[in-house]
């Protein structure tokens, strides 16, 4: 295993005009390709299908999201973060709408904060379930791809049901929640939780023990857990290697704290690992929203924030774990209604960065299996 | 910990809380010293996050924060540093690999130079963009329109 | 006119193919009758995967050109004819002209030799076998020439894998070939190359290839079955033209008609093969349980089993027809579906006349046996994940070749000496189960 | 229109066919010399050799034709084309195709032609006093049976008569060598 930090830039200049005589080619995958989730663009140098190294090129979804939030107010800014991991989006707003409340000084209601994880840990499910179901697609299997999209649509509806939106929700409003739940809201978490359950059961039955599958994962992309601390890669990818470590544990917000949960982890680091961990993820957010969903406390569901909001000039770091890992939020308020400055810490970015050094000495193939076991979202990742 | 580095160091290094975060403002100077550290000494072995906010009407204009986490404390700390335009600073890849694409981040928004770092270069802008667009004075709907028109073949990105 | 008839008389009459009758009428008309039956299994074989596929999936697929989506083929191959025809600049352009027509010649050609029936074939050759495999390799030339004239680097990438490929795995399912081959040779007789007289030995010989030398025709079989997969680069061996990494391999530069040709040469490809495994191994032509219930009652029996089939066809159309939504949007629909049905229905009643009961028996099981390996293709498709280039070729060259080269040598020692073979069989059954673990 | 005749020559085996062959074969060899481009010179080599498999089968020798496909349309080529593929064609067509000794080479294959005609023309005497050429007519009963592939096999293989064992063997060991001495060659360690 390459030491991370000696990895070298790549030398791209180097013409390629035959094969035979060069032995080696520099193969350009993306910006439009199938298998890189979106714009991601990388450049592949390649010994025959072996991957000598890879440069990523990023940007080309840069819509300069921390620039717009230093041109809105806090609450205006809220539905931009949706924007991001578009697939996630309800841990997005989770993860400003806490970090501006600390920055407030105010906390969430218990109702409030109930609701938040269920609707986040929800999320998180489909979040993994669109993971699942490219991931395989991407190696060749195109049959879960319709499986997972059948169920979260499922999670869908609940959000539809709630908010009004299916996709960039934005549920949550700083200081609490903005809708209170409605009526059989209860009844249809539970419902989807027992609905789901052999379902994930389903897409296991499909993968898990499938010999080809088993076959283009397992050893494929193997990242060591002190490459994954070193490279600052979290979230799923970081457990699979043996790092048990989940902000939800470590530092618990939005009243985790009250909720009984594994941290699922890996030995390997491997691709099959990645999965096996995010499939017992969807287990464990099942539990989670199971035990939320019996213990909703009764109560107001917004603290009291003032109606036009002026933090006191500070700044804050917050971050929750985001279905892709430690997504952070650093707020830095001058008392005025617009933040100074908001950068957020995306985990698809960070842990993109670990791509070179997992596909190092592995072949063009794994390189995709790679990136979708990553599962990065190119919204984030160029934000 | 706090004490004994300011004893050291005496006035570069400032403890500070605010709401329950610590972070510590270190002179220039001494961030490399600082750094290394923080990351042998007190196994802050995880660099989350490496980050810069640009005012533009202090005489340094950059504070340049590290956000950095240690999984065996399981405390977070941020190291705030304040250097001036032009400045540049030393490049944390020895210490931590990941901030090779947050350094070149922070190169590509606000303009401020790593020195020893393997491939500074533009990350989420194209190469060759002029302007570094998170710096204040940079509005926002402003553009590199030299850059749009050569390259996009259209009048104006807006 | 009466001349005519006594001309059809006369070849009703006929024990032979009209290839070995030298009747080149009757040829040229066989050979019309098989391209356009095979055009239609394409079509047929289009509809039916995106159905069958939809359905494993949990959805629909295709179903607004025409009722239940019928027509949907036939709009599809519409728009490829339509479609602008795309030479990139860059591209070798009489080589990239010519590709698509290897191809398709290629995968055209071996269904001269493929017996439909005891004379139900364009000719038999006396190296019929020989021949399908041999033609059907040349489909790699037009493959690695059109990869390679579309100047661009997914496609070579794609056509070097796929040939490398397809060659590889000839050695493999040629063998498995050869092994079934030897079973021909036994008794008095000598072996044959010849399509129609492999099937004829297994109907003298009284038992399939498939469970002859039980476990060694089985073992064949499974190796030919994986290598033909392989052959046709079908999931999961589909690396040639796996989505995700090459976008579409060694077609990615090719648009409307002449990708149409490539997407008819793989789908009579895939009949090919199959119509050579059904052939050496699933006895061709003959129909199922011939010892267990034979005699000519149960001959009659089952000659009613084409008609009944599509009877059954039709009534399943009559039966969707009564479901179909009764809103006048669906009219058309409808009445096109019970027209359908009905269209099955008549095919199905004209199977029950005698004349053609008699005659139509053994192309329709022969049909229903590649029909098996079609839902086969594409159930894989349905289920598995793709294999990598390298575990492709290991799976190629380090099982199933070594496993054919054993299988090859215990066949002709079984075929041989039984009491060899009885020293033999214990390591072949630890092989067979190897190959199990290996396999599962 | 005439009856389905059961017997007799099947008319594939007519000059016309023999002249189209040999036309395609002869435009094929001059377009494997003439074209700078070495995978259209490839396609036609392959269209010359499927043109000879087309003569076997003319001649009642389907198993050649079936080899002949199989090994070298089908083997050979591809790898012929696979190594040509991957060799710089622009750098190949700037070279200059003719080098100087085509006068030379004319010679030789007017040589080699006049050869061949003096070859198939000498008419031998044997000891019955019959006249033939120096082909064999052992074996030609085979061809016209179209048992070709079994005459080939007992030829080879048969206890009594498999003449050409030995050297069938012998070629079998040498290609093997071939194909040893390539790996250890090509390969940059092994």
């Amino acid at each position: 295993m390459t030491d991370p930090k000696t990895l070298s830039p790549l030398d791209l200049e180097t013409p390629d005009k035959t094969f035979l005589d060069a032995n080696e080619l520099v193969i350009n995958m993306g910006p439009q390709h199938p298998a890189t989730h979106g714009v991601l663009r990388v450049i592949l140098r390649l010994d025959g299908e072996k991957v000598l190294g890879l440069e990523c090129v990023i940007g080309y979804l840069h819509r300069g999201v921390e620039k717009i939030a230093e041109n809105r107010t806090y609450t205006m800014f809220n539905p931009y973060v949706d924007r991001m991991d578009y697939v996630a989006a309800v841990s997005n707003g989770l993860g400003y709408c806490e970090a501006v409340e600390k920055l407030l000084s105010v906390e969430a209601p218990p109702r409030a904060q109930y609701i938040r994880v269920i609707l986040t840990e929800l999320n998180r499910i489909a979040s993994h379930q669109l993971w699942l179901g490219t991931h395989a697609l991407d190696i060749g299997a195109i049959t879960p791809l319709f499986y997972t999209f059948r169920d979260r649509e499922e999670i869908l509806k609940i959000f539809e049901k709630y908010c009004g939106a299916r996709l960039t929700t934005h549920a949550f409003r700083i200081g609490g929640l903005q809708y209170e739940a409605y009526d059989g809201f209860e009844k249809d978490v539970k419902g989807f939780c027992s609905f789901v359950k052999p379902k994930i059961d389903e897409y296991e039955e499909l993968l898990t023990t499938n010999r080809i599958w088993l076959e283009r994962t397992r050893g494929v992309g193997v990242i060591s857990g002190k490459d994954c601390i070193a490279l600052g890669v979290t979230g799923p990818v970081l457990r699979a290697s043996g790092v048990r470590w989940d902000i939800r544990k470590a530092q618990p917000y939005a009243s985790y704290k009250n909720f009984e949960f594994d941290v699922p982890t890996g030995e390997n680091g491997d691709t099959y690992d990645r999965y096996i961990v995010r499939m017992a993820e969807m287990r464990q957010s099942l539990r989670i929203i199971e035990q939320a969903v019996e213990g909703i406390p009764e109560g107001p569901i917004m603290a009291k924030v003032p109606k036009v909001m002026k933090p006191p000039v500070g700044e804050v770091y917050h971050s929750i774990e985001a279905p892709k890992g430690e997504l952070g939020y650093f707020i830095v308020s001058d008392g005025s209604t617009q933040p100074y400055r908001v950068r957020v810490r995306p985990p698809s970015f960070v842990n993109l960065q670990a791509l070179d050094l997992m596909c190092r000495n592995q072949l063009v193939a794994d390189v995709i299996a790679v990136i979708g076991t990553l599962d990065i979202v190119l919204g984030e990742v160029d934000r | 910990m706090v004490a004994k580095y300011k004893r050291e160091y005496g006035s570069g290094i400032n403890a500070l809380t605010y709401l329950g975060q610590n972070y510590l403002e270190v002179d220039r100077s001494l961030i490399p010293e600082i750094l290394q550290l923080l990351r042998d000494d007190e196994k802050f072995d995880y660099c989350v996050d490496l980050t810069a906010v640009h005012y533009p009407n202090r005489e340094k204009q950059f504070d340049v924060v590290w956000v950095l986490y240690s999984f065996p404390r399981n405390e977070r700390i941020r190291v705030k540093t304040q250097i001036a335009d032009g400045e540049s600073l030393p490049s944390s890849v020895p210490l931590w690999a990941t901030c090779n694409w947050l350094e070149r981040e922070v190169y590509d928004m606000f303009g401020i130079k790593f020195d020893g770092h393997p491939d500074l270069k533009r990350i989420l802008l194209p190469e060759g963009w002029k302007g570094f667009p998170l710096r204040k004075d940079y509005g926002i709907l402003q553009q590199d329109n030299e850059w749009v028109q050569i390259n996009l073949g259209i009048e104006s990105g807006q | 006119m009466h001349d005519f008839v006594q001309y059809v008389e006369s070849y009703l009459g006929s024990d032979k193919t009209p290839g070995a009758a030298g009747n080149i009428f009757w040829a040229t008309v066989y050979v019309l009758l098989v391209f356009v039956g095979l055009s239609i299994a394409v079509i047929a074989m289009n509809w039916l995967e995106r159905k069958i596929l939809a359905h494993m999936q949990v959805r629909l697929g295709p179903m607004r050109v025409g009722p239940h989506g019928l027509l949907q083929p036939i709009a599809d191959a519409l728009k490829l004819l339509l479609k602008e025809d795309i030479i990139p600049d860059g591209a070798d352009k009489v080589v990239f002209w010519v590709a698509p027509f290897i191809v398709v010649l290629a995968a055209f050609t071996v269904f001269v030799v493929v017996p439909f029936g005891p004379t139900h074939a364009i000719t038999d050759m006396n190296i019929g076998i020989l021949f399908m495999l041999g033609v059907s390799s040349l489909s790699v030339l037009g493959i690695v020439t059109a990869g390679w004239a579309s100047n661009s680097h997914y496609p070579l990438i794609g056509a070097l894998r796929s040939s490398a490929q397809m060659v590889s795995y000839e050695v493999a399912m040629g063998l498995a070939v050869v092994s079934a081959i030897l079973m021909t040779s036994l008794g008095s007789k000598d072996g044959t190359l010849s399509m129609i007289e492999i099937v004829q030995r297994q109907q003298e010989q009284g038992v399939w290839f498939l469970f002859k030398f039980f476990p060694l025709g089985i073992i064949a079989f499974a190796i030919f079955a994986v290598a033909m997969v392989a052959e046709t680069n079908r999931a999961p061996f589909d690396l040639p033209e796996a989505e995700s990494e090459l976008t579409a391999g060694f077609h990615t530069e090719y648009s409307g008609f002449r990708w149409s040709l490539f997407f008819l040469a793989e789908y009579s490809a895939m009949i090919a093969v199959s119509s050579i495994a059904v052939t050496l191994w699933l006895g061709g032509w003959l129909r199922p349980f011939p010892n267990l219930l034979h005699g000519a009652t149960w001959d009659l029996a089952f000659s009613f089993i084409p008609g009944l089939t599509f009877l059954f066809l039709g009534v399943i159309c009559f039966y969707n027809t009564a479901r179909m939504p009764k809103h006048p949007l669906f009219k058309i629909q409808t009445i096109g579906l019970a027209a359908f049905g009905a269209v099955l229905a008549l095919i199905g009643v004209v199977m029950f006349i005698p004349v053609v009961r008699d005659r139509v028996g053994d192309i329709f099981w022969f049909s229903a046996k590649v029909a098996g390996f079609m839902y086969l293709y594409i159930w894989y498709r349905g289920t598995f994940p793709r294999y990598r280039f390298d575990q492709l070729m290991k799976v190629g060259w380090k099982v199933l070749l070594p496993t054919g080269l054993a299988l090859l040598i215990c066949t002709a020692l079984w075929a041989m000496r039984s009491e060899v073979w009885a020293g033999v069989i214990v390591p072949v059954w630890l092989g067979f189960a190897d190959l199990l673990r290996r396999i599962f | 229109m005439n009856l389905p005749p059961v017997t007799g020559n099947p008319p594939v085996a007519t000059p016309y066919f023999f002249y189209g062959l040999a036309a395609i074969m002869v435009i094929g060899g001059i377009l494997v010399i003439t074209r700078k481009n070495a995978v259209h010179s490839a396609l036609a080599l392959i269209t010359t050799l499927l043109a000879q498999a087309a003569l076997y089968l003319m001649l009642y020798a389907p198993f050649v034709a079936g080899v002949q496909i199989i090994l070298y349309a089908g083997g050979i080529m591809v790898l012929f084309l696979f190594v040509i593929m991957l060799i710089s064609i622009e750098r190949a067509e700037k070279e200059r195709q003719f080098n100087k000794q085509w006068l030379v080479g004319i010679a030789a294959a007017g040589a080699l032609g006049g050869l061949f005609i003096a070859v198939y023309t000498t008419v031998t005497r044997t000891g019955s006093g019959q006249a033939s050429t120096i082909f064999p007519s052992v074996g030609r009963d085979w061809y016209v049976e179209g048992q070709n592939t079994q005459g080939i096999a007992s030829l080879l293989f048969d206890q009594h008569s498999g003449t050409y064992m030995f050297a069938f063997e012998i070629a079998s060991l040498l290609l093997l060598v071939a194909i040893i001495g390539a790996v250890v060659m090509a390969k940059k360690r092994i």
